[in-house]
């Protein structure tokens, strides 16, 4: 797609901005690429992800909707209907709620319904997750309401690099795509270039983060940050943590969790959300079916209480943090086993 | 030019107070005060013979089709079917006012609607007999599937309207729903949506008295239903909804108004569902005979027959002729329906996704296994 | 409550019909008990679930509402603010989605926002699950977006007694509780009589509704005559099952569940939703962290398919048989242990 | 008598079009053209002093309970702030219309309403100072949570107030939304409920031009939006929300006419947000200077203190006096909300249910260990 001529050194940007480039260059590329949601036009959106957008590609193109997620989500069905790639943001993680009944009775089911005939090629791009010190309904972790609902595919990024390759992956997919975006690390920066992720895989390959001997810490999104430094702690314990970061929660990619899993014998589930019924759940359950006698304790979940989001001055004890990570290593029975 | 800037979009600006400006005047879409009418009024006169034939043939076609499928419940060839018995002007109507490039999205019980327009029945009805959800493909019939949950195919038909007129498409889409589905946010979305985009939909609302078994006074208070158009700036029509003509015209108006970039309209016609709410239905439960009596009289085949024959335009000849095309159809449909659905149980797996995840090639896997055991009788 | 001289005979009865008298019974002891929803009233529901609470109670107790089930759910938390105690009826599973804003962002959290202040004391009635030859939208398993939310009790019954006693329990309960009905069990019969249940236990205690020693089928609602036919067909095959009937999904019964894994050393669950990041997710991570080295293999998952619902003709592919259940219990790698 | 019996909500009765009967008739359901104004007008004069007294108090306390809060975010004592300022005659009013017995369900912009009708400021700012989600009890303030998901307090308003004359209470439910809530399904369903059981609530859409960036040309194509009201048979009045006492008189009829039994009404309030939608918007990015200035000029203070000055009943004291205390409340709120909060995170398991799960009584105790490390320092 680009040359080597054009590629662009790289430079420090956040993950808003690749996320923005990624639906830049989307839209440019594809003419039927759509922007839509609300104060995405003008403003740009609440965290600024979609600024520009409006004014490169006119309103058309980057549309500001009336105050309405169902619509804003039953319109986007029907627009790809009409073969458009509607890409939808959602304003916060709790304001996707009113759109649930479309994502799960018809995004989720058309092409199923119709054997293939009616795709739907849209994403539904959600900022998610806490630790911004947001008020009630502005941190939710919902996650698993997408994962459990077949027919869509749930992408989460958890590096700059990886927000801009995901998001190119999910617009360019021809399934729905909910697109989580890690609101605490929208303002993370690395060095990155746009020219990189043409080498980023399609959605559904997890990726080893860092490598190790001793146990696997299988997380996403903004967790992720979270487990390379808790790794980074517990090399002065004497443990020498993997971390496998899934960036796709569907499809899920066994062959890379398990593969680490059956080498370390030990694993950990880390993420935000809460515990019980969460994404922890089916990720335990799966590696303990595929991992059973490479196991040398069980699978342990670190995860939010089953609680609801706390205000913001109390989200640190809610928040999965590294001491957390370390006291559920500890738990890995040592005793037992290699 | 954005659609933002199109003409009616951005006519409610705020302005302070002081400075109030005169807005869109909602007197004109205000509905009349009595559905519209044209059988047995001086309109009919003007009405082209062509057309009332063939709503005629169509209604006299559609019920039969109606009274068929009823009876392939009781055969037990269809799951279930909702009746449209005396809804059968709107139905028709609905399918033959709209071009081929145009896009119809019935609501779960407009499936004469899709036949109407030409849909096989036998698609029309893979749903309700259960073998798989659509049976046809929207793309190439310009019909959406036709879905149970009600009101939320109308932000569907918005969206794609809109779509076709960004595309620079000259396609308009009618959007169908019942008086109980314009309770639901869906209904307000959609509207709200279409208004502000002025995307060419039509909305039609079949009020034929009943959500099931809640009457129209537990479902609104308002004036007529064609009332609330107003509250999304768009015109409100109210029409006799088993006098086809009147339909037919209402509707054309409305489509050609969304085709020359007039915007939405929002139809309510008032009809009657005659028969249960589908078979599994008793409506003995809430209503009595006097009410469903009265309303066979305004039956909307009597209706039209009564017009035509007054005025010279149908003969006996041309009433057996309707009739026997419409035993012909039902023989037709009675004999396809008859044939067991061919099922591959495979295709549980095979629509998904677009391509086939591991985790359903597993699942798959141990699917095909089993039916393989079952074949060879070797299963528990 | 009642006393001896009043109890009336067992006589064989419909789960449909104890839970009608449960609505009638909690309704007559208290005025503040409330039912609505979409034909509740006149008709008596489509189950014919609140058959005759309108005439005996008036349309102001029994009301049908207009057709929206996020202002049904939504009208009924501000009746509970007004200390009544509201039994809402959505038609079918997959109608209660458009509710699902209301669920999950106030019915679920208005206790915990108002520090115990304003309780929700309400119930959500949803038919839920398949094999009635329901179209699209009427089969579905929701259960587990409503487990992965916070603040709601989960409940669902499996049998005639128990779907009195826990709608009894659910309506007199003060947190809101989602009351999931079998719908294929609704014309289940047995003996039974309306005063049996006053020995019924509070809202979160499992029951084994068969003692067996070589494994322990994890089950609930639709799915536990499905086991108990299992273990039956079992027997044959020199397998001694034992079925754990859940009841209450939240709160969970580890207590019961436990114990009856260690005893056995093998699991399985069953359910018709969804596998993956469904109920059984949760039920075998947590049988696995609590009875690791009791395991002699890993907790069994048997599932619907992670499919959308099927049309009718092909449900009994999707839906969990006795085939499906024994071919699982053969996999226990029985050659493994004791 | 049923609710369903009550005068009004059975109004629309579906008859077949041969018998089709007038139905309720939509002129007096109809807003005036223009919004209803008092100051400056011959209405004024007829205006209760007192009433007119106590409106301007609130009013500079308003303007100043505004300021200072914005301020607070600054100074990192507020995790966030949607200020109310220039929409104060809306919050103002609304709170003094009703009795003690009443309920008010404020949108998440309307804290000042909240204390307006007595509310202890530092209770009604706890959301958005973030030690807890809700700071006072609801019921013991007849004031519902404040909560962000916008529209979805409209349904409960209507449950609560029907619930109340079920139980044969004389209270009115007086629920508050911005102009973009009304496109939400919530609102919609909020007022078809309302209208078809006739509950005593009154609707208050504070159209103050925008919802966060997006004007009102985007959000609705409407005459106004008062005019939804007739698509749901209730009344929609248009009032100048910068007029406190037109503000006052036309919610006051609302809640008058709810009270006797006469159903819901639905006001739109014409007015501003003078300042950025939160601390945290920038507002430069989606309007002009000039369009904030004209407003500012149409300020609710302003307006009512040109008024009670040509009319005597306001002179420099009272100016001064009312400013006074004013600046007595900014102080006290300062003052507090400089104290830190007290929190213990142990209540974070003590209200999810009525009774502890086992389940949480886990995790407590897990929190609980690692607090005590913590106390102890010797965590990692
Ligand atoms: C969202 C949703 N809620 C409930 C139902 C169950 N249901 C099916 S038909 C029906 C009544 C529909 O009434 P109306 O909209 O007037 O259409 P009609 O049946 O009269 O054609 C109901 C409540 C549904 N299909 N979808
Ligand atoms: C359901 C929902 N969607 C989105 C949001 C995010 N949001 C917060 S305020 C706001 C704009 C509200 O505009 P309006 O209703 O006019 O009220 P105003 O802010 O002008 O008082 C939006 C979109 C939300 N809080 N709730
Ligand atoms: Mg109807
Ligand atoms: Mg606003």
């Amino acid at each position: 797609m680009t040359t080597v001529a054009a590629r662009q050194a790289a430079k420090p940007a956040t993950m808003a901005q690749a996320l923005q480039r990624a639906m830049r260059d989307a839209m440019a590329e594809d003419p039927t690429v759509h922007v839509m949601g609300e104060d995405v036009g003008t403003l740009g959106g609440v965290f600024r992800v979609t600024d520009g957008l409006a004014k490169e590609f006119g309103e058309d193109r980057c549309t500001d909707t009336p105050l309405a997620e169902a619509g804003i989500l039953g319109t986007a069905v029907g627009m790809a209907m009409y073969g458009l790639r509607p890409v939808v943001e959602m304003q916060f993680d709790a304001f996707a709620y009113p759109a649930f009944e479309q994502l799960v009775s018809h995004v989720s089911r058309m092409r199923n319904r119709t054997r293939g005939a009616m795709p739907m090629p849209l994403v539904v791009r959600i900022p998610y997750g806490g630790g911004i010190g947001g008020v009630e309904h502005h941190s939710d972790s919902s996650e698993v309401y997408y994962m459990a609902t077949p027919g869509l595919h749930v992408v989460t990024p958890a590096t700059v690099a990886d927000a801009y390759g995901l998001l190119r992956a999910a617009i360019a997919s021809d399934d729905p795509v909910v697109f989580l975006e890690p609101k605490r690390l929208y303002w993370s920066k690395s060095d990155w270039s746009p020219d990189a992720p043409a080498a980023v895989e399609p959605i559904g390959r997890a990726v080893v983060r860092r490598s190790g001997r001793s146990a696997t810490l299988i997380t996403y999104g903004p967790s992720v940050p979270v487990c390379l430094e808790a790794a980074e702690a517990a090399q002065a314990e004497g443990w020498d943590l993997e971390v496998v970061d899934l960036r796709s929660l569907v499809p899920f990619d066994d062959e890379t969790v398990c593969a680490s899993v059956r080498r370390t014998g030990r694993a950990i589930v880390v993420h935000e959300s809460t515990g019980f019924a969460g994404p922890g759940a089916e990720i335990a359950a799966r590696v303990t079916e595929r991992c059973f006698h490479h196991l040398e304790a069980p699978v342990l979940r670190v995860a939010g209480f089953d609680i609801p989001y706390p205000p913001p001055m109390l989200e640190r004890h809610h928040l999965p943090g590294v001491d957390r990570v370390l006291d559920a290593v500890a738990r890995l029975q040592w005793e037992a086993g290699s | 030019m954005t659609v933002q800037e199109l003409p009616g979009a951005a006519s409610y600006r705020p302005t302070p107070p002081p400075a109030w400006k005169p807005r869109t005047d909602p007197a004109p879409l205000l509905p009349d005060p009595e559905p519209y009418r044209v059988l047995g009024t001086d309109a009919a006169a003007d009405f082209a013979p062509a057309v009332l034939r063939r709503l005629y043939a169509e209604l006299v076609r559609g019920r039969r089709y109606n009274t068929q499928a009823t009876a392939l419940t009781k055969q037990g060839r269809l799951a279930v079917y909702p009746s449209s018995t005396g809804q059968e002007a709107c139905e028709v109507a609905a399918a033959l006012v709209l071009e081929e490039r145009d896009w119809l999205f019935p609501s779960y019980r407009d499936t004469l609607a899709a036949v109407a327009r030409g849909l096989d029945p036998v698609e029309a009805l893979t749903l309700l007999r259960g073998d798989w959800h659509t049976g046809y493909d929207p793309r190439e019939h310009r019909i959406a599937p036709l879905s149970t949950p009600l009101a939320t195919q109308l932000p569907h038909a918005v969206g794609l309207a809109h779509a076709a007129r960004l595309k620079g498409d000259d396609v308009v889409a009618l959007a169908m729903v019942g008086d109980g589905g314009t309770s639901e946010g869906d209904f307000h979305e959609a509207l709200n949506f279409a208004a502000v985009w002025q995307a060419p939909v039509v909305f039609l609302v079949q009020n034929n008295g009943f959500a099931i078994s809640v009457p129209l006074a537990k479902q609104t208070a308002a004036p007529s239903l064609a009332h609330k158009a107003v509250g999304y700036g768009m015109p409100g029509r109210l029409v006799d909804g088993n006098d086809a003509a009147a339909v037919h015209q209402v509707l054309s108006e409305a489509v050609a108004r969304a085709r020359r970039g007039g915007g939405p309209t929002l139809v309510e016609a008032v009809t009657y569902r005659v028969e249960a709410h589908t078979n599994a239905d008793d409506a003995t439960r809430y209503r009595g005979d006097a009410e469903v009596e009265a309303w066979r009289q305004h039956d909307p085949i009597k209706l039209l027959e009564r017009d035509l024959t007054e005025r010279g335009l149908l003969d006996e000849d041309g009433v057996r002729e309707a009739a026997e095309q419409a035993e012909e159809m039902a023989a037709r449909l009675r004999e396809r329906m008859n044939a067991d659905a061919e099922l591959d149980p495979m295709d549980l797996f095979a629509h998904v996704y677009a391509e086939q995840t591991a985790q359903l090639r597993e699942q798959a896997a141990q699917l095909r296994a089993e039916l393989d055991a079952e074949a060879e009788g070797d299963h528990r």
